[in-house]
């Protein structure tokens, strides 16, 4: 197996793994963790599939993963601070279980 | 002819960002510099729309590169409709701002506003599935961030689980980029179109964009996130979420689904339209046992979002018509009822709906502009709402498919019973004197204002109809019916 | 909906998530399987755009292909990317003022260590900012490597002056995105489409820009890690 | 746009723009509220009487804008529906003088004056649709319109029957609109036609344009208050008796009927519908109505509330005059549309002048009423007489027609059904006469205003005596040109033509 | 030559694994301090995966973006939702709750 579809399996899993955790944890930083390992897994199935040229992979998709990365850590950004401040509006780093009533 | 050569559309994405930045920039001007950069923005979007009608369907090469190589932004009737609608609404918002946020407000919520009107212009223009995943994640940030400006337990815990959700959503659209960009070497939309074949691949992309989009666009039952962040939320973000936000990644999934994914079969479809009708259902019951006008509202939003995905099984012309004037209507009519909440709840400070008699009759306009959007959404005629229904429930009977057109009609009657119990107060007799806040004449203005469109929308068919024939977005005449 | 805090239903509850968990692993992995079958049904040789890529190189100004790629081919996307930057700061700066420093001292260490580092991480940043036309490098990396710098200067107890706090750094933000959007639209007004560099100035200009968005994005990372807008009085 | 397109705009403008300028208007400002509302109008049925004119002249008024691709918002004036444009211009002049004088110094005028001119608007609307696409535009707005009036009081009564008209009128407003698209994807057209549109369709299965029939008539039924669909009406009676006198006579009910007699003449067409076996069923209904409706009206104390279900009796003899298939029934029914408005309006007049005057609201509180108020209760007998079917009053007409077209359509059945309920009719409505002109009164009247030397205020007095007068004057005059009767017959030679 | 061609699976295989396992024990930590520190870890490596895709422009901005700030922005978090200012805050605001009910 040539390692471009060893690793875009790998982000596949990265990306269910993610998924997994985000939905099972309450956890904010926990969730927000998640969210940026399937991040990690969309960005990996991207650059391993660009590595099935002959010579030079394709720099489009490296393009996009840097573009992706610089999105992700500025939404992690977000993420984090909103986080500290549902803790101190609500006092947990929770949401609540979701008001179905 | 000098001006039709200006690349207007260019200069709606442009210009507001220029305008967040200045706003960024200079916050005690916020509020000047913002209304300006909204009226510059109608003005580009008028521009365009001339354009388009002397010259057809535009594609425009940005860096001139074009296609595959660079990105292309394309404009025909169905973006520049959506263009329109967001400058309207986005003016309406603007205005009732001026009243309605603080200074201290004022200076955080312009420059995130003029971005996330840049998003909305760029995603709406894009032809390039990866730069609208950037556009979405610019939309997203945006929305979370003026939610949030609420401040309070409410709004913050709802603006945290919207995030959690769009990061989702734009993670499940990209993983689809890539398996799509990797099938066929291009994230070109009409390239796209060209080369698409059924694989493997193209369906797990096709799944997880599809994913995505209506978890972004909160169909039911992915709705759960949406009534506790649009109703948290100040009002007038309160409006542009409804009307505007949701609706964009919603235009994406419709240029996906009839660009890219034309093979997508009939199974799929009538899903949508099941969970479209689902959504109809529990939305209008949900809406009818809130308490809370806000939050009733919001659950109206979520109903309200199951009518566009009737169109899907239907796919006629007709149909995607009957969904496109849905989406319209909604838009005018829902910012309209977030403007009018956003008035009662400035006056009394509350938005219970029992109490509503002591604060509804000091605003005769707020109830005029909330009963006038409440006729749209309910579909009774004259208005966008009326026309919408027509559309769909002709298509769905012509096509044979009478049952989707009984989700619309009950959908119609729980709206209509919703509408009815909020305006009911407005006739009550209030013995208790109210202490309140003089309400900006702005404010109400402007609520009155949007409602008058969604009901001008009704009168004006055959005129918008012609715009969004521009470029045949829905494909030739010979499929109709 | 807060639930009770004694043991036994503490113990249901787990046995319930136990099961919940067991029932949603099942579906993700039908779907880690689809998505790899998926996957694996891709052609193992595409090229991509990468042909593309090569032929315009030449007049795109720079010879690094991602950078070419990132600031001209697809510079519409970068420019939109920084726009998300400066977006997630104002939504980080709307949502309240940074915390009060709380650290007396930052400890000989790492006051040393920054000392030390700064001025080599800007040396770095600087070097992959130049070196990024044609080997790997460029405005993101050279821009988060000055942030390190600042987020370590934001550890040893610097903050920025007073005098600074207000415009000159707004301006800072706003630098990449804004010297991007001018020479966009200059371009275009020049005749050209948004973006369209004439090959003769593409190089100078897409170093400009990036030399531009190094700094915003530097400043950007870096207040991102203060964790909210800068108030005056907070700080010496 | 020459004058023949705009004619039809501008009647309808004419209650339209004054309506939302009063919207605006200051409470105080009652002068000016009241010369808009009277300028409107006067100006209404002077273009109403051009129209009249002009269309036995040979010419056509038609206004046609697009609405969607394929229909259009057609407003046209046709012999049927100047019948029922002429009789809203008069009663909504009368009506308005009647409300003038009815509301003064009550709260929240502006906005009652308001939805009272968009509802006339609606209902010209309803009278001058050319296409059913436009019908139901103008039907759905006369529900909007109304509602305002019948929660006008804010009280809790008053809101519950507005909750129940609303719940009625929007259920039925929906059965219309499938009905309609369904016949749209059918026929592919909506236009109003003489003599329908339907018989000459390929392809379309009579099963499901039965289906359809049932669907617009449950949907027009609820309005024209058609069994089991009348419960709205009665509970409606709380609103103001202005409103209630537009509602019984004018608009609300009169709409249904109306848009009944479009369905059956200009949609299906009178011959095409007796061969899908429609008119029977709806004849049997319209029966059934008559009797459950007097039946009824026999047993209630509250006077309106009689008058109520009196509507619901005589307005089905309009359904009944259309359902029995031939030409002099259908003169007799359609005459009744204005007979009927004229005596029910004078009667829910005179009731609001006694609850106004007097403070009276049952019928057992009426004793001797007649000396109090003469001329109140002398126009209230002519009505009244009228509505029993005496010779030589208005609804002796209809009711003569009526008889010999069921006669003459071998429908023999139906004279029962007249007799009945005349005989009903005379046994609600003689003891309220015997009651107010022969019983002693009682020593103080329950609430009472004093107006001078006159028995109520001119603006209550005069609209009654008006519409009483004209209950005598189309019956006397039946055979002068331009009566309501002539025109019902130059109606049927069209219908019934071939 | 012969060694390095048969080993690259190998490393490469063992990589995926790490990689999918840090992600797995960063997820599933209990301890959130860990649970960063891991997914740092796990940040190192994927630099590690992007020079092995010969994506060495996507390598440098993980390194510095992806596992550099992200890390002091998670580490930051973490801190200030341990801290005993917002805890205190955190608790003013339940007491103005319990004075509001």
């Amino acid at each position: 197996m040539i390692p471009a579809f060893l690793y875009a399996l790998v982000g596949v899993g990265l990306f269910t793994l993610g998924l997994y955790a985000l939905i099972i944890h309450a956890h904010l930083l926990r969730k927000i963790l998640a969210l940026n390992v399937m991040a990690s897994g969309v960005f990996l199935v991207l650059v391993a599939l660009a590595a099935r040229t002959q010579g030079m992979p394709d720099p489009v998709a490296h393009a996009m993963v840097i573009t992706g990365i610089v999105v992700a850590v500025s939404a992690t950004a977000l993420a984090l601070v909103l986080m500290l401040r549902v803790r101190i509006a609500t006092g947990r780093a929770e949401l609540a279980k979701e008001p179905l009533e | 002819m000098l001006a039709l050569d200006i690349p207007w559309g260019v200069m709606a994405i442009i210009l507001p960002l220029a305008g967040a930045m200045s706003c960024f920039l200079w916050p005690r001007c916020a509020l000047p510099l913002g209304l300006v950069t909204a009226l510059a923005i109608v003005i580009c979007v008028a521009g365009l729309g001339w354009q388009l009608l002397e010259q057809g369907a535009q594609r425009y090469a940005v860096g001139g590169w074009g296609a595959p190589l660079g990105i292309d932004l394309y404009a025909d009737g169905l973006t520049l409709l959506m263009l329109m609608m967001t400058a309207v609404v986005g003016l309406g918002i603007s205005i009732y701002s001026c009243g309605y946020f603080n200074q201290d407000r004022a200076r955080h919520f312009w420059p995130l506003w003029m971005f996330l009107w840049a998003a909305l212009n760029a995603l709406f223009l894009s032809a390039d599935i990866f730069n609208l995943y950037v556009t979405l994640e610019l939309l997203g940030l945006a929305a979370v961030a003026l939610v949030a400006l609420a401040g309070g337990a409410d709004a913050l815990t709802g603006a945290m689980r919207y995030l959690l959700v769009s990061l989702l959503g734009s993670l499940c659209y990209l993983l689809g980029v890539a398996l799509l960009y990797h099938s066929f070497g291009s994230v070109d939309i009409a390239t796209l179109a060209e080369r698409v074949e059924s694989s493997p691949a193209v369906w797990a992309a096709m799944g997880l964009m599809i994913t995505g989009l209506l978890l972004k666009t909160a169909l039911f039952p992915l709705h759960f996130w949406l009534p506790s962040a649009h109703a948290s939320a100040p009002a007038p973000v309160s409006a542009l979420l409804s009307a505007l936000v949701v609706k964009a990644s919603f235009y994406i999934l419709l240029r996906l689904w009839l660009e890219i994914f034309p093979f997508a079969g009939a199974a799929l479809a009538q899903l949508l339209g099941l969970l479209g009708a689902a959504a109809v259902l529990w939305g209008g019951l949900q809406a009818l046992r809130q308490t809370r006008l806000k939050m009733l509202i919001a659950y109206s939003t979520v109903a309200q979002l199951g009518y566009l995905f009737l169109a899907f099984p239907l796919a006629s012309i007709t149909g995607w018509t009957g969904a496109l004037y849905v989406l319209l209507s909604h838009a005018a009519a829902k910012t309209a009822m977030f403007m009018a909440a956003g008035n009662i709840l400035y006056f009394g400070g509350h938005d219970r709906i029992v109490d509503l008699d002591r604060v509804v009759q000091h605003l005769p306009l707020t109830i005029t502009a909330f009963a006038l959007a409440g006729i749209s959404i309910m579909g009774l005629p004259p208005s966008g709402g009326f026309i919408a229904k027509w559309l769909l429930l002709e298509a769905a009977i012509r096509s044979g498919q009478w049952w989707w057109g009984i989700a619309l009609i009950l959908g119609g009657l729980l709206s209509a019973a919703w509408v009815f119990k909020v305006v009911g107060y407005a006739f009550t007799r209030s013995e208790v004197p109210h202490e309140a806040r003089a309400v900006p004449a702005a404010m109400e203005w402007t609520a009155l204002l949007m409602a008058v469109v969604a009901i001008l929308l009704g009168l004006f068919v055959p005129w918008l109809l012609a715009l969004m024939e521009i470029g045949l977005p829905f494909g030739g005449e010979g499929s109709a019916g | 909906m807060k639930k009770s805090n004694n043991a036994k239903p503490i113990t249901e509850n787990d046995s319930r998530q136990a099961q919940f968990r067991l029932l949603l692993a099942v579906p993700l992995s039908a779907l880690a399987v689809g998505l790899g079958y998926a996957v694996l049904s891709l052609p193992s040789q595409a090229p991509g755009l990468s042909d593309h890529v090569a032929a315009k190189l030449e007049i795109s100004g720079v010879s690094n292909p991602v950078t070419a790629v990132l600031l001209n081919f697809r510079g519409y996307d970068t420019l939109l990317e920084l726009g998300v930057l400066l977006l997630a700061l104002l939504g980080v700066w709307s949502l309240g003022a940074a915390p009060k420093r709380r650290e007396p001292s930052p400890g000989l260490v790492l006051e040393l260590l920054s000392r030390l580092l700064v001025p080599l991480l800007i040396l770095v940043a600087g070097y992959l900012l130049w070196v990024g036309g044609h080997a790997p490098g460029g405005a993101f990396q050279a821009g988060s490597v000055l942030a390190t710098a600042g987020v370590l200067l934001l550890l040893a107890g610097w903050r920025l002056d007073t005098r600074f706090s207000g415009l000159p750094l707004r301006l800072a933000l706003v630098a990449g995105l804004g010297v991007f959007l001018l020479v966009a639209v200059v371009l275009m007004l020049a005749g050209g489409h948004l973006l369209e560099y004439p090959p003769s100035f593409a190089g100078a200009l897409i170093l400009l820009i990036e030399a531009a968005a190094t700094f915003s994005i530097g400043t950007a990372l870096a207040a991102l890690f203060l964790g909210g807008r800068p108030e005056k009085g907070s700080h010496r | 746009m020459n004058w023949s397109a705009a004619l039809p705009l501008f009647v309808l403008a004419s209650s339209l723009l004054p309506g939302l300028v009063i919207f605006f208007l200051p409470e105080e400002r009652v002068a000016t509220r009241s010369s808009l509302n009277l300028a409107g109008a006067v100006l209404k049925l002077v273009l109403a009487g051009v129209m009249v004119w002009g269309i036995f002249h040979g010419s056509h008024f038609e206004t046609r804008l697009p609405l969607l691709p394929g229909l259009d918002l057609l407003l046209r004036a046709d012999s049927l529906s100047m019948l029922f444009v002429v009789l809203s211009s008069i009663l909504w002049l009368v009506t308005t003088v009647y409300a003038i004088g009815y509301l003064e110094g009550s709260p929240n005028r502006s906005r009652f004056f308001g939805f009272f001119s968009l509802c006339v608007t609606a209902t010209v609307g309803v009278a001058l649709a050319g296409n059913l696409i436009t019908f139901l535009l103008f039907y759905e707005l006369l529900t909007l319109a109304t509602y305002p009036l019948i929660v006008h009081r804010g009280t809790e009564v008053a809101r519950r029957a507005g909750r129940t008209y609303l719940i009625y009128t929007v259920a039925g407003g929906t059965l219309l609109l499938i009905g309609t698209v369904w016949l749209y994807t059918l026929a592919g057209t909506l236009e109003f036609t003489p003599r329908g549109f339907l018989s000459t369709l390929d392809g379309a299965s009579s099963t499901a344009l039965v289906i359809i029939f049932v669907l617009l008539i449950a949907g027009l039924g609820v309005k024209a208050a058609l069994i089991p669909l009348h419960g709205w009406l009665p509970q409606a009676m709380v609103a103001p008796a202005p409103v209630s006198a537009l509602l019984h006579a004018v608009a609300v009910v009169k709409a249904g009927a109306f848009g009944i007699v479009r369905v059956v003449y200009d949609v299906y067409g009178i011959q095409f519908s007796a061969t899908l076996g429609v008119t029977l069923p709806l004849a049997i209904v319209a029966a059934a109505t008559i009797i459950y409706g007097s039946m009824r009206a026999l047993f209630q104390d509250d006077l309106k509330r009689r008058l109520a279900f009196s509507t619901i009796s005589q307005v089905a003899y309009i359904v009944l005059g259309i359902a029995i298939v031939g030409p002099i029934a259908a003169v007799g029914g359609l005459v009744h549309l204005v007979h009927q408005g004229v005596m029910k309006i004078t009667l829910f007049f005179c009731a609001g002048n006694l609850a106004e005057t007097l403070g009276i609201h049952k019928i057992s509180e009426m004793n001797g009423v007649g000396r109090r108020m003469p001329w109140t209760m002398a126009a209230f007998t002519i009505a009244a007489f009228g509505m029993i079917g005496a010779p030589p009053l208005a609804g002796f007409i209809s009711k003569w027609y009526l008889g010999l077209g069921a006669l003459d359509a071998g429908q023999g059945w139906v004279i029962f059904i007249l007799a009945g309920s005349s005989l009903l009719n005379a046994g609600y409505f003689l003891p309220i006469l015997y009651a107010a002109w022969f019983k002693t009164p009682a020593d103080a009247w329950p609430a009472e205003r004093a107006f001078g030397r006159r028995e109520t205020a001119w603006a209550l007095l005069a609209p009654p005596l008006v519409t009483a007068f004209l209950t005598l004057a189309v019956g006397l005059l039946a055979s002068a040109p331009f009566s309501p009767l002539q025109w019902a017959r130059f109606i049927t030679t069209l219908e019934y033509a071939e | 030559m012969e060694t390095v061609t048969l080993l690259q699976p190998v490393f490469d295989t063992l990589l995926g694994l790490a990689l999918l396992w840090l992600a797995w024990r960063a997820l599933a930590s209990p301890d959130l301090f860990k649970a960063i520190v891991l997914f740092i870890t796990f940040g190192l490596l994927m630099v590690l995966a992007w020079v092995r895709l010969d994506a060495p422009d996507v390598a440098l901005a993980e390194a510095a973006i992806g596992t550099g700030l992200t890390g002091a922005l998670l580490l930051a978090a973490l801190t200030r939702l341990n801290s005993k200012s917002d805890a205190k805050s955190v608790h003013e605001k339940e007491q103005q709750r319990k004075a509001h009910n």
